[in-house]
């Protein structure tokens, strides 16, 4: 019984962490269309950023204070990001309106291989740490409920805690903010929301400024658990199959599908890897979201698609 | 199939008199798998060589005899250039029955004149367009037997009687065939060399139309001749593009095909002429100087896009070719090594791209009549290294009267008489012609037959012209035209206003000076051309008037003026008539105002009399002239206009024959 | 300008529908191909065989069936370096495991494996649309990085799947060489370019157009898209299977499971993109472009004296690449085979503008 | 000129309906279609008429309703079986395949036609150049019939709106069909357009017998070149007969009037 509750409540705290990224995914899909190929590489980038400010401040300001050098880092980098941004609407997707999915995806790619090279000349390309003081000496819960309790990591729930918060944030902001609902509409329809004066450029920079805060939330958990290297840009693809199994366009679908995915490859890594070999959970998701797209090609919560002749 | 070009001596061109059927048949023995017509159609060109061309000549003709079609009877054919509407044309000459081509655009009301005259037993059509044509016409032409149509679209619920389709015709002639073998093959045989093989009808400026009747020897005898002198062969190929109806089409694409054995090709519609021509690429070519007018203007047109780069080499090798190329072209000694090469490097540039852009990168031959050509545009093609030749003839004269010879190829003359031909100018200026290819008679019309020819079979072609000094005939005008000045000096209007004309700064002009001591004229500017001169030269204008009153466009105009005077000085019979005063007219020649034709003729006599002030001005002397004129406004109301013209003087130069 | 085309006429629709229509052009080919044959093994060095010529022909086969699927079809694929996997893997054990199979065979089997694999990974896309699609191939793509690193038995019980192949024998020729082994992907590209262009060209070609232009319209005329698609998936993984045998066997020699990991997939994605969706021309543009570029790049500081180190360098290739996909895909979304053809028409129409 | 006989009831559309999500598109539309007449769908825009088709072709599945052609009868249609019925269509906002040329894409609609499998065509000598060969002749002929010669080599996407819809009807015929649905084939086209227009849909059904059901959205050119008209508004059928007897229909009448036609 401990085991398999420790996995479960394991899974879902990367769970959260997935639907994080996804909901990067997602918010940029819903605003303008583009799959954001890039999300993961956004997330290596910023953490990069945070990391080297988080090295680099104390030799620039002489400060010894670690929440203030941590505090300004994260200042910076989310600067970084938001100029990032500004440029990617700019440069890219400025000039692709109106252009099919798939060569946005390309796009994206693009951003990815560009954002990769960029942040590594800049920022190099070795292993960084980040500590922003997450509480890391394990915990038990439930001791009482049954012996030995069940084991959690104090990081690992705190993170996830980061997350969910977060989460409900972003959910509230689309929900009840005029800029969320500017952002709806844009994605609902481009000319109509240009014709009612939002003015797409702008929607555009917002959104994927707050992806990137997102993916510095990200970047920043994943990284002062894993340590900042280039293997993060991978996470994107892990949070792939959540944007899928969740719906392109859903918030909430993010969410239950980060938590699915989260869930679901720690229990096949437990109860089914051994059988194949291991290391199956990178696939494992994948697989679970393309068997539920055959039954429901437009994920969990996502619209259905009507072709128009 | 060329022999060595006969000598230029006044000798009848001896050859097998074969008629046009007899030339398929041989042609068929001879080179039975060679392409004999050439169509695009259905997106590639379908070929038909000259065995299938004879097989269905005959089996056609077979059918025309199976629907009664007599020697001596007349066939229709109306439509655009098809293999089975010329297949029709021989299979009608096999049973010596005379076809009869008809303009397409023809409107049926226009048609049935030519129905009746002749007489049209047949009519061969294109399409259903014709055939309701036809139709509309056919109470009126008892005699009209059968309508047969080439292409069946829209027409298969036709029910009226003796309309069929030309497929129907040919499954008629096979049963024909069975019930008399041979006999068609039989009437090829009979068919004489100097029986009547076709008739056009020529649209005379009064009157009905007269049909000019041709026989195989006056199409064939001229034609061969030509094709022998410019050794034209049977590997040449021709675009067949003009109007059946033209005698022209009749002798570059039947006459000298059948004589030849050439290929033919046809394009397929209209509006992909231009396509197909490129695909062709002729190596023999006529064109009218309308059509290589508009070929040079959407040469500029697109240019005029093209990048700076592009358009600076354009510019600077066209400047060369305008140079030299025509000069290569004549095989002129004088040109430099250096210039050869610079003209070579176009050549790979420029030329070379140009030519297979116009489909004429192949072109051996080409030629162009029918009127005058602008030496600007004569020679724009000639320094592309394309040798377009100009020639003299008419539809009584089966075209062939003058032609340039290679290396002496002018803007401004026809050539030399064609071997066989001869050529008489009587004091008048008239040119008479006595030719193997003159018509037989105007069709049932003796009187006037006799009009145009004489006892000694001079034919009397109209028009003025005189042999220059290399003994190359200019035409200067229509005869009735010309006339006189007080001196009893040569005074041809026309030619003088043309001359003027091919100045795009000169919209209109009109010449005076019939029985006067000088010539004056008339000029009207052409507002878009002088427009932008003016503006180059930032010169404000306020409206055509004040355009046409400003002392710069007068200047501009007097100098175009000066430039035709030295041209018509150089040669004697036309020095006298120099244009020695002019006045640019205050409102443009206008349609609406009967002072031109509706085919934007000018109508001088009207204007003479109407601007009678301005003349009497011109020749007292005056130098400026208040004038009130008339004119219709677009919404039909009329006012007055008034001005004061300028009269301007041009300089004369010195007549050599008086220097002399 | 280079162009006469006055008497070019077709009087036959073989003639008109032929692969190159212009004369011009069909001499031009005939040049390369027999250059490629005939003039290229006598001057090019052994390190220009190895770095360029060996690791170009293959990548242009491989873009190539990857173009069929992406720009004939329309159906995005980020898994390509799986199809490459499989190909490479089942033709390896093809070999080790029957004894007296010919290298050929093994290589075309091993491109067989691929189809299969590939239209079972194809079928998602009878339901799915493009980004999901996308990430259907990515599974494929991380399931082959799996299972060859995981299921032994796949890999001859290898360690962490890197195997290596006995030498390749051909029809009793040793193919060992540089100059044999590009003779060797020679044939196979030749072969391949002019069937695929077969197919591209034959109405199976305008299937596949008809579903990536406006797959409505192509079910009413009687096109069945599980048909359609699963075809291009077939015939696009075959050749990629092909090719991705011919980079283990021939220009690797032995490999792991990272030679066909995903950056190889964004690498042949990059081709087809950047030489030209739905081109067979492209593709190998493509290739050639992104078989130069990195050993320019890491050359070029060299040639001009400036010192810096490969990571670097490698950073930099990443930079331009992506800052390249991105530029084609605003100034070009038809790559360098499109601007290839607009410089042809330009030379056609010349002097006019085009 | 003397008209083509009217024949049989050849398509039969009984008690259509479909929605989407709750949308309703069409409600319980009948009518029926006569071999070789020319029948008229009209109706203000959103009136449902697109939709109709799309049901015919398969494209959607109508929630009720059943469809028969020539006796058999379904419940949906399949498009694939539609098309080898016989059945092809052109589409309002053009569907062309931008990619390709003319030839091309009317030689797409022949694909029903052409049975040379993959091999055969990847190595295309013998059965295969043949088949292309002769296919491309019956394109060539729609081509000449619709009178666009001079553009066969051209991308369509370059192509003028009116030549455009031309491919599209090409494409149609290129399935030799027995019916021949066309989506609003004038709209949008300046007054010569349509008279061609009008001209190539007469000439088909004239020529080659093809029964066609026409969409348009104005009455004007409609009314005179069909035989018989159905109005559809809002999804519900208003009207069904001859032109004059709809013309004279006040349902019809206030819908028109309703809208800016």
């Amino acid at each position: 019984m401990g085991p398999f509750l420790e996995t479960l409540i394991g899974g879902l705290m990367t769970g959260m962490l997935y639907s994080l990224v996804a909901l990067g995914f997602v918010l940029i899909y819903k605003a303008s269309g583009v799959f954001n190929f890039a999300q993961g590489a956004m997330v290596l980038f910023a953490a990069l950023a945070m990391a080297r400010f988080a090295e680099w401040i104390p030799a620039w300001l002489h400060l010894e204070h670690k929440v203030l050098i941590n505090l300004i880092a994260f200042l910076l980098a989310m600067g970084v990001m938001v100029a990032l941004a500004w440029l990617v609407e700019r440069l890219v997707l400025g000039k692709l309106v109106n252009q099919e999915g798939v060569a946005l995806l390309m796009a994206t790619l693009g951003i990815t291989y560009f954002m990769d090279g960029f942040g590594q000349t800049v920022f190099g390309s070795d292993i960084y740490k980040i500590d922003v003081g997450l509480p890391k000496e394990p915990m038990f819960l439930f001791d009482d409920v049954f012996q030995g309790g069940i084991l959690v990591n104090q990081e690992e729930l705190s993170a996830a805690l980061i997350a969910a918060l977060l989460v409900a944030l972003l959910a509230a902001f689309f929900q009840y903010t005029g800029t969320g609902r500017a952002l709806r509409a844009v994605a609902d329809d481009h000319q109509a929301a240009q014709s009612i004066g939002i003015p797409l450029g702008r929607i555009w920079v917002i959104v994927w400024s707050v992806a990137g805060f997102v993916a510095l939330v990200a970047g920043i958990i994943w990284g002062s658990k894993l340590g900042v290297q280039f293997s993060l840009s991978q996470v994107a693809l892990k949070a792939l199959p959540v944007v899928i199994l969740g719906g392109l366009t859903s918030v909430p679908g993010a969410i239950v599908g980060g938590l699915i995915i989260g869930v679901g490859e720690k229990l096949s890594e437990i109860y089914i890897g051994p059988f194949l070999g291991g290391g199956i959970e990178i696939w494992f998701a994948y697989a679970l979201a393309l068997l539920f797209l055959l039954v429901r090609p437009q994920g969990l919560f996502g619209e259905k698609i009507i072709d128009r002749v | 199939m060329a022999e060595p070009a006969v000598s230029a001596s006044h000798s009848k061109p001896m050859g097998p008199s074969l008629t046009f059927p007899q030339w398929l048949l041989a042609h068929a023995s001879k080179r039975p798998d060679a392409a004999a017509i050439r169509e695009k159609q259905l997106g590639i060109w379908q070929t038909t060589s000259w065995s299938a061309l004879s097989d269905l000549v005959l089996q056609l003709a077979a059918g025309l005899a199976a629907r009664g079609l007599q020697r001596g009877d007349h066939l229709a054919l109306i439509g655009d250039n098809r293999p089975r509407l010329y297949a029709s044309m021989i299979a009608a000459q096999c049973l010596g029955a005379i076809p009869v081509p008809m303009y397409q655009d023809a409107v049926a009301a226009e048609m049935v004149y030519v129905f009746r005259d002749a007489a049209i037993r047949i009519a061969v059509v294109e399409d259903q367009e014709q055939t309701d044509k036809v139709l509309e016409i056919r109470e009126h032409c008892p005699q009209l037997a059968a309508i047969i149509y080439d292409n069946e679209r829209g027409l298969r619920n036709y029910q009226q009687s003796g309309v069929e389709s030309l497929n129907a015709l040919l499954q008629a002639g096979a049963a024909y065939e069975k019930a008399h073998p041979g006999k068609v093959r039989r009437s090829v045989d009979e068919g004489g060399f100097h029986d009547d093989c076709a008739m056009f009808y020529t649209s005379g400026t009064t009157g009905h139309p007269k049909g000019v009747v041709h026989t195989h020897a006056s199409l064939i005898l001229p034609s061969k001749t030509v094709s022998e002198q410019e050794r034209l062969g049977p590997d040449d190929e021709v675009l067949a593009y003009l109007p059946m109806a033209w005698i022209g089409q009749n002798i570059f694409s039947y006459a000298q095909w059948l004589i030849n054995g050439f290929t033919i090709n046809m394009p397929e519609s209209q509006d992909t002429v231009m396509i197909d021509m490129r695909e062709v690429g002729p190596t023999y070519y006529f064109a009218p100087p309308r059509v290589l007018e508009a070929l040079l203007t959407t040469v500029t047109i697109r240019m005029e896009d093209a990048s700076p780069v592009k358009q600076k080499l354009f510019r600077y090798y066209m400047a060369l070719a305008k140079r030299v190329g025509g000069r290569m072209l004549d095989g002129d000694p004088e040109v430099g090594l250096l210039e050869r090469l610079q003209y070579q490097l176009g050549d790979l540039l420029i030329y070379g791209p140009l030519r297979n852009a116009l489909g004429m990168s192949r072109i051996k031959l080409a030629f162009t009549a029918g009127e005058a050509i602008g030496p600007d545009l004569f020679a724009f093609y000639r320094s592309l290294g394309i040798n377009l030749k100009q020639l003299y003839g008419s539809t009584e004269t089966a075209v062939w009267v003058c032609v340039q010879a290679d290396g002496h190829v002018r803007a401004d003359t026809v050539g030399k008489p064609v071997p066989g031909v001869e050529v008489r100018i009587v004091n008048s200026g008239e040119i008479l012609v006595r030719s193997p290819g003159l018509l037989r008679e105007y069709y049932k019309n003796p009187q006037a037959t006799a009009e145009v020819r004489d006892s000694e079979g001079w034919y009397r072609t109209g028009d003025a012209g005189y042999f220059d000094q290399e003994g190359q005939l200019r035409i200067i005008d229509r005869a009735k035209d010309v006339g006189q000045l007080a001196n009893g000096a040569l005074f041809a209007p026309k030619y003088i206003e043309n001359k003027l004309k091919f100045f795009p700064y000169i919209k209109e002009a009109v010449a005076f000076g019939q029985g006067q001591s000088q010539v004056c004229c008339f000029i009207n500017i052409d507002f878009e051309a002088c427009g932008n001169w003016a503006e180059r030269r930032n010169l404000p204008y306020a409206g055509y008037n004040d355009l046409a009153a400003k002392a710069e466009v007068y200047d501009l105009i007097q100098d175009c003026v000066q430039q035709v005077n030295a041209d018509l000085v150089s040669d004697p019979k036309l020095a006298d008539s120099q244009v020695s005063r002019f006045l640019i007219l205050h409102k443009e020649l206008d349609p609406d105002d009967d002072e031109l034709t509706r085919t934007r003729k000018v109508r001088r006599g009207f204007i003479a009399q109407k601007y009678s002030v301005l003349v009497d001005a011109m020749f007292a002397g005056k130098d400026s002239q208040y004038v009130e004129t008339q004119v219709k406004f677009e919404d039909g109301r009329s006012g007055m206009v008034s001005a004061t013209l300028r009269i301007a003087d041009a300089k004369r130069q010195p007549s050599l024959a008086k220097a002399a | 300008m280079l162009y006469r085309e006055n008497g070019q006429f077709k009087t036959s629709y073989q003639a008109d529908q032929q692969i190159f229509p212009i004369a011009q052009d069909r001499y031009a080919m005939v040049a390369i191909v027999a250059a490629a044959c005939l003039l290229v093994p006598w001057i090019a060095s052994e390190y220009v065989f190895r770095a360029l010529l060996i690791p170009f022909l293959i990548l242009s086969l491989a873009a190539l069936g990857l173009n069929i699927l992406v720009g004939y079809c329309g159906q995005i694929s980020l898994g390509t370096g799986g199809f490459m996997a499989v190909g490479a893997y089942s033709a390896y054990n093809l070999l080790v495991r029957i004894d007296g199979m010919p290298a050929v065979l093994a290589i075309l089997l091993g491109g067989v494996f691929a189809m299969i694999f590939g239209v079972l990974f194809g079928i998602p896309s009878l339901r799915i649309k493009g980004l999901y699609l996308a990430v259907a191939t990515l599974a494929a793509q991380f399931f082959c990085d799996w299972a060859f690193l995981r299921i032994k038995w796949l890999t001859n019980d290898s360690a962490s799947g890197s195997v290596s192949v006995p030498e390749l024998m051909v029809f009793g020729w040793n193919v060992d060489t540089p100059i044999d082994k590009y003779l060797f992907c020679l044939a196979f590209v030749i072969v391949f370019a002019l069937m695929a262009k077969n197919l591209v060209r034959g109405h199976t070609g305008r299937e596949w157009m008809a579903i990536r232009d406006m797959d409505v319209a192509a079910a009413v005329i009687g096109i069945r898209p599980v048909y359609a698609k699963l075809s291009a998936f077939a015939v696009s993984s075959f050749i990629v299977g092909v090719a991705g045998a011919l980079w283990g066997f021939v220009h690797l020699g032995s490999w792991e499971p990272a030679a066909f990991n995903i950056t190889r997939s964004f690498d042949l994605l990059f081709m087809v993109i950047i030489g030209g969706l739905g081109s067979i021309m492209g593709s190998f543009f493509g290739a050639a472009f992104i078989v130069i570029l990195p050993i320019v790049l890491d050359n070029l500081p060299n040639w001009f004296g400036i010192p810096i180190d490969t990571a670097l360098a490698s950073h930099l290739t990443f930079m331009i690449f992506g800052a390249l996909i991105v530029f084609f895909l605003i100034a070009e979304p038809h790559g360098l085979a499109r601007l290839w053809s607009i410089g042809k028409e330009k030379l056609r129409l010349w002097p006019f503008p085009h | 000129m003397t008209r083509r006989s009217i024949g049989e009831v050849i398509l039969e559309v009984r008690n259509i309906s479909l929605s989407f999500g709750g949308v309703k598109a069409l409600t319980d539309i009948s009518f029926d279609v006569r071999e070789h007449e020319i029948r008229a769908i009209i109706g203000p825009n959103g009136a449902g008429k697109s939709s109709m088709l799309n049901c015919i072709n398969g494209v959607y599945t109508p929630q009720k309703g059943s469809i028969s052609f020539r006796g058999k009868t379904f419940d949906h249609m399949n498009s694939r079986e539609v098309a080898e019925m016989g059945i092809a269509r052109t589409f309002q906002n053009l569907a062309l395949f931008k990619g390709m040329n003319v030839i091309d894409n009317i030689m797409s609609g022949r694909n029903l036609k052409m049975k040379t499998n993959i091999f055969q065509q990847a190595i295309r000598m013998g059965a295969a150049e043949r088949e292309e060969q002769v296919h491309r002749e019956a394109v060539e002929r729609i081509i000449d019939f619709l009178e666009i010669q001079a553009w066969r080599k051209t991308p369509v996407a370059r192509l003028p709106y009116g030549l455009q819809k031309r491919v599209d009807l090409g494409r149609a015929l290129a399935m030799e069909p027995q019916v021949l649905l066309l989506d609003e084939p004038m709209a949008g086209m300046n007054l010569e357009e349509k008279q061609d227009m009008c001209r190539f849909v007469l000439d088909v059904n004239d020529e080659f017998g093809t029964t066609i059901v026409l969409i348009e959205h104005d009455m004007g050119v409609v009314m005179d070149i069909s035989d018989r008209v159905v109005v559809l508004d809002y999804g519900k059928k208003i009207g069904d007969g001859t032109p004059d007897a709809v013309r004279s229909n006040p349902e019809v009448i206030s819908a028109y009037l309703g809208t800016s036609h």
